[in-house]
């Protein structure tokens, strides 16, 4: 099975060959992989080299973090690759960006009001959650279309706080 | 004297503490809200009461609550530990009101020092160096100002009266750009407290931020346990410290000297029990008090691990009106102690706090290291308390041979549920910067990210492709089994089945 | 010279050399069995090779496999750790044959305190004491035994010269009774072993078991690093050792007196590396030489904690042809610590060995404990290795303060899955002989049971009955609402749901 | 709910009142107790003291591992009680005693033979496990019936060795 994995920005091939064989860009690797407690924790054994690494998903990419170095890391087999890259670039930014709540927590500030127009990086609201301010922004540029949240209310996490159109 | 001990606090704090009372012979007793019956505290206690709902100001706030429990539960004596009610003066005097020992010191001391304007009043007074300027001194107009800065000399600080987190501060390098730049602090302050109140502070530039420890008993003695760099902070918070000081070293002359200051500033407030003077440190070794923690540091292992002294025993003993264990000429600093602070916190996505179950934790273990926390697999990490989840301290024979350590541990800290710290601890120790001891208070914000640490580090992209795809054409696999069923791969069988031996 | 180690063992010691070569910055080479896969030495090294099947003698024991793999990874010395091949005279012979440096003393040396009459005679050469006996001289007639027993001295032991495990043993009081015992052991010897010589040894009444670290290097230094007592012990096998030993304590001269003779023994074979001389002593403080372990102790993490000296790291450097990191006038013991070791076998069951996964464990941490273990939740316990999983090591002031800090670490330290030792040594910390330091080899077999130390204890029946209780009337629920089903017993809901929760 | 409990011969009488409150001979306790890590671990606060402890069922038994102390509990209700005490004293012994390999491990010795008389306690196999040694002894007089394992063979976990008539 044949895949395209992009790291940090990187093409490689990456072909699984059988149980204990990945060849990355034709070269060949022996390897033995095990999850050691359960997900996500995974060791795995390449050419005798020990590695072992928290694999994580997000957002239909997966973070490899490892020896205290994280790398974003797409896999696509032939087909999906061919549907993003008919879907267009600028695919990601259209549709209303909801802003939701990373974890419980208490709102202390919502700078924006409804109408307003907010570029990528403006800060929505902050959220206090374990002793901290945490400024949560807006993922694009746009006009502020709801604010569901009001300062001293307590939010759920995954909670919609404000919606950017 | 007493026998049993009140734990007011919860965490990491409250275990090395119920550690300490145990090793002597003292019962504990623990508190905790309702978020917290599973914690660690409550389980190593003797006792446990429950106090309330999980935010703090209904539960580990609750003084009214904290004495009945000590009444009723006969304890003689509450330990603070830090955060919480450690520094609230009329903590200290409702436990002395009602007859029981605060292990901390007395409420004067607390409330001296908790003060800014009192302390730097009452510390400058006993001698003790403070950064110039003008604080405590309120309402100057912008003339009195603009007259005062030069005898303070530039760069110079503006910061608000009221204020805190940056809101209202500028730094001025020169006389001419001030009158501007009063103006918009001014209005900044007004803005963010409803204050437009300012005063002036010379700027300490490669400040480092050094701590003295000194413990004090009712007897009069008072000695310090040498230095702790502090200068690994974000926002205000520490993430990493050390001891030694890697800008003190061997110069045994400079650590005696501001020792010797910080014994004194304990002094003018009659101090009692473990206590923190915290110093601004410049490039030349000039120091200036910046203010007195009137407790147990979260940083006192390191000073444990390289002095010998056990902070927290000396605390019960002292509050058991016992003298010191130690004269200062028995106090010496032997190796190099480091504690990397791991919070429940994403350090690639701002340090965003990370709530939810530790599914599964490996400590590292072994010579030298020593882990303080109070989780475990299967707690659950709740919003309501600080996102402090364990201290990693390690102890080497020199400042080279504790980085090793660190770095071995932190590789070998598995902690599953939360994202944590820990990666950022590993880039850290990677920095040149910090390896060669050279770094002040800024250097976290201004001269550190994740990203590029990472790219300057040795890495290993095929190996990541590997396990991602590993893993990704797993799900597939495992997907297509679900959907598919009764027509099962068996070209993929093999894998299958050794993936479910692994995850089992 | 050599930059990369490989680690020819397993578990926690294995993880503990690992751990030494990765803070000295070296590279690390581990082997594994089909068992072994997910071994912690696995995941922390930086190689790793599979050798072959579970049994030892199929992969760990298997000297050609390992010279392969060091070949083939290109490690330039090996580190034998202790049991399987470390003290095998041929593998230190193979590895100097092949140019690979052997962490540990020469053949030579191995091969000569590995065969104990020669050992004996060796040491004897050099003027260390021996037990009495005719150990060395096969083939005595009855008469000649007869002849030379009184020249020992009675009590004295008959001993089968193919022994072992006390078969053909008897101890013999007086000369009268002395003819029928040797008939009688003889006579089990034959059956036993095919073969029914026998010899005499000096009873050593009341003795205890005190070793002595050494320390040697490749330029004739040869140094002693105090001692420790190991006289807690099952069917000779160690189960809690001491530093500094409680029959030795402050008798500086006696302790120097002990490490002067046992620097000679190992003198007397040109030693290199750590090695540990074992001696018995009786009650009148004269020693005599048991033998020399000629390799890394198991319980050398005691005496790192009170000379501060890591005998790993020393071995490396010794291996690397530096000389000794201290003199003898450097060593100086500091305070007390403790080893208990960790078995997976159930005290309550004759000690039967315990097998399973680990679905849980909880690490005692905080100040002066230090846990060397290979194992963690998640990891499968089998029978083919043995039964020691984690060594649990505190250090305290004092006799007492490591006395109370064992205490309340064995309290913390939870592991589900297997049985464990951890009960026996909580028992063994409440004996107020095993307090008093007044015990010997003895002891264990001859006084102490698990079932009258629990009984001495204060007990807490009512909660037990009440823990117990709660279980298995959930338990009934359970099953109750399995059957049930669909007809739910509301009266039971909450006690479910909330079992329901504190299970998920 | 009424229970009569045993703990090392002790009797008790337990009641469950409800979730906080249990009765052990009358006496009220205020209890709350929790698996803390899944079971068999168990923290329980009884009065506000604070135990630990692994629950561990044990043919028909409970074994309470607390404090480094363990505690022996039977737990009945009556009907069960009242089952057992019909059954008779001597209903334990009866039946064959089958020796079953506690864990995997390698069988080293085979002292007996079929039809040799044994007593209670007497050692029927060694079984080599972890390199120890271990004596596996017989739970009861009588008769060796069958011996179905040789010096020398591994055995697995379960497998009966030996059967005493």
């Amino acid at each position: 099975m044949k895949y395209m994995t992009t790291v940090n920005g990187q093409e490689l091939e990456v072909e699984i060959l059988d149980e204990h064989h990945v060849a990355v860009n034709g070269k060949v690797y022996v390897v033995d992989m095990a999850a050691v407690s359960g997900q996500p924790l995974y060791s795995l054994l390449a050419e005798h080299r020990s590695f072992e690494g928290y694999i994580y998903e997000n957002e239909g990419l997966w973070q490899v973090l490892m020896g205290g170095t994280l790398y974003e890391v797409r896999v696509e087999d032939e087909q999906l690759r061919r549907l993003r890259l008919a879907g267009g670039g600028g695919g990601k930014e259209s549709g209303p960006f909801l802003l939701k709540a990373p974890m419980p927590g208490l709102v202390v500030a919502v700078p924006v009001t409804p109408g307003q127009e907010v570029k990528k990086g403006d800060v929505l609201v902050v959220l206090e959650s374990m002793k901290m301010q945490n400024e949560l922004k807006a993922g694009k540029d746009g006009k502020v279309e709801k604010v569901k949240v009001e300062v001293g209310q307590a939010v759920e996490q995954g909670q919609v706080m404000v919606s950017v159109v | 004297m007493f026998n049993k001990v009140l734990i007011a606090n919860r965490g990491e704090i409250a275990v090395r503490v119920i550690r300490a009372c145990r090793e002597l012979g003292l019962q504990t007793v623990a508190v905790y809200s309702d978020a917290d019956r599973n914690a660690l505290h409550v389980r190593y206690a003797d006792e446990a009461y429950s106090i309330g709902p999980p935010p703090a100001r209904d539960s580990y706030l609750r003084m009214d609550k904290l004495l009945e429990v000590a009444k009723k539960s006969g304890a003689g004596a509450i330990h603070p530990g830090y955060g919480f009610l450690a520094e609230r003066a009329e903590f200290s005097q409702a436990c002395e009101d009602e007859g029981i020992v605060f292990i901390g010191p007395r409420p004067h001391a607390i409330a001296t020092m908790g003060d800014k304007a009192r302390a730097r009043a009452t510390v400058a007074a006993a001698g003790v160096p403070v950064v110039p300027g003008t604080e405590g001194k309120e309402n100057l107009t912008d003339d009195e100002l603009l007259a005062i800065a030069p005898k303070i000399g530039f760069p110079l600080l503006i910061k608000a009266v009221a204020g805190g987190g940056g809101k209202g501060m500028r730094e001025v390098r020169s006389p001419e750009e001030m009158p501007a730049l009063l103006r918009s602090a001014r209005a900044e302050a007004e803005a963010a407290f409803g204050d437009g109140n300012v005063y002036l502070e010379k700027l300490i530039e490669g400040a480092r931020h050094i701590e003295i420890q000194i413990l004090a008993d009712t007897h009069g003695h008072v000695i310090h346990l040498g230095e702790r760099e502090c200068s690994i902070q974000r926002r205000h918070q520490k993430l990493f410290e050390e001891s030694p000081s890697p800008s003190v070293g061997q110069d045994e002359e400079f650590r005696q000297k501001m020792g010797m200051v910080a014994v004194r500033a304990a002094q003018a407030v009659d101090y009692v029990s473990a206590g923190t003077i915290e110093f601004l440190v410049d490039k030349d070794k000039h120091f200036y008090f910046l203010e007195m923690n009137t407790r147990l540091q979260v940083e006192h292992p390191i000073t444990e691990y390289v002095t010998g002294v056990d902070i927290v025993k000396e605390q019960i003993r002292i509050a058991r009106g016992r003298p010191l264990g130690y004269t200062q000429d028995q106090i010496a600093m032997h190796g190099w102690a480091m504690e990397a602070r791991i919070n429940a916190e994403d350090p690639y996505n701002n340090f965003m706090p990370s709530i939810g179950r530790i599914d599964h934790m490996l400590l590292p273990t072994g010579p030298g290291v020593r882990v303080d926390t109070g989780v475990y697999s299967g707690f659950e990490i709740t919003p309501y308390y600080d996102s402090l989840i364990s201290k990693l301290i390690v102890w080497g024979e020199s400042r080279g041979h504790a980085i090793q350590r660190m770095r071995r541990a932190l590789e070998e800290y598995k902690i599953v549920g939360v994202r944590t710290t820990i990666p950022f601890h590993q880039n850290l120790l990677k920095q040149s910067r910090f390896i060669a001891g050279s770094f002040d208070t800024r250097f976290v914000e201004e001269r550190f990210s994740m990203e590029e640490a990472d790219a300057m580090r040795e890495t290993y992209p095929e190996i990541a492709a590997i396990m991602a795809t590993l893993v990704a054409h797993q799900e597939t696999l495992r997907a297509a089994h679900v959907i598919r069923n009764a027509k099962r791969d068996t070209s993929n069988w093999k894998w299958y089945s050794r993936w479910e031996r692994i995850h089992r």
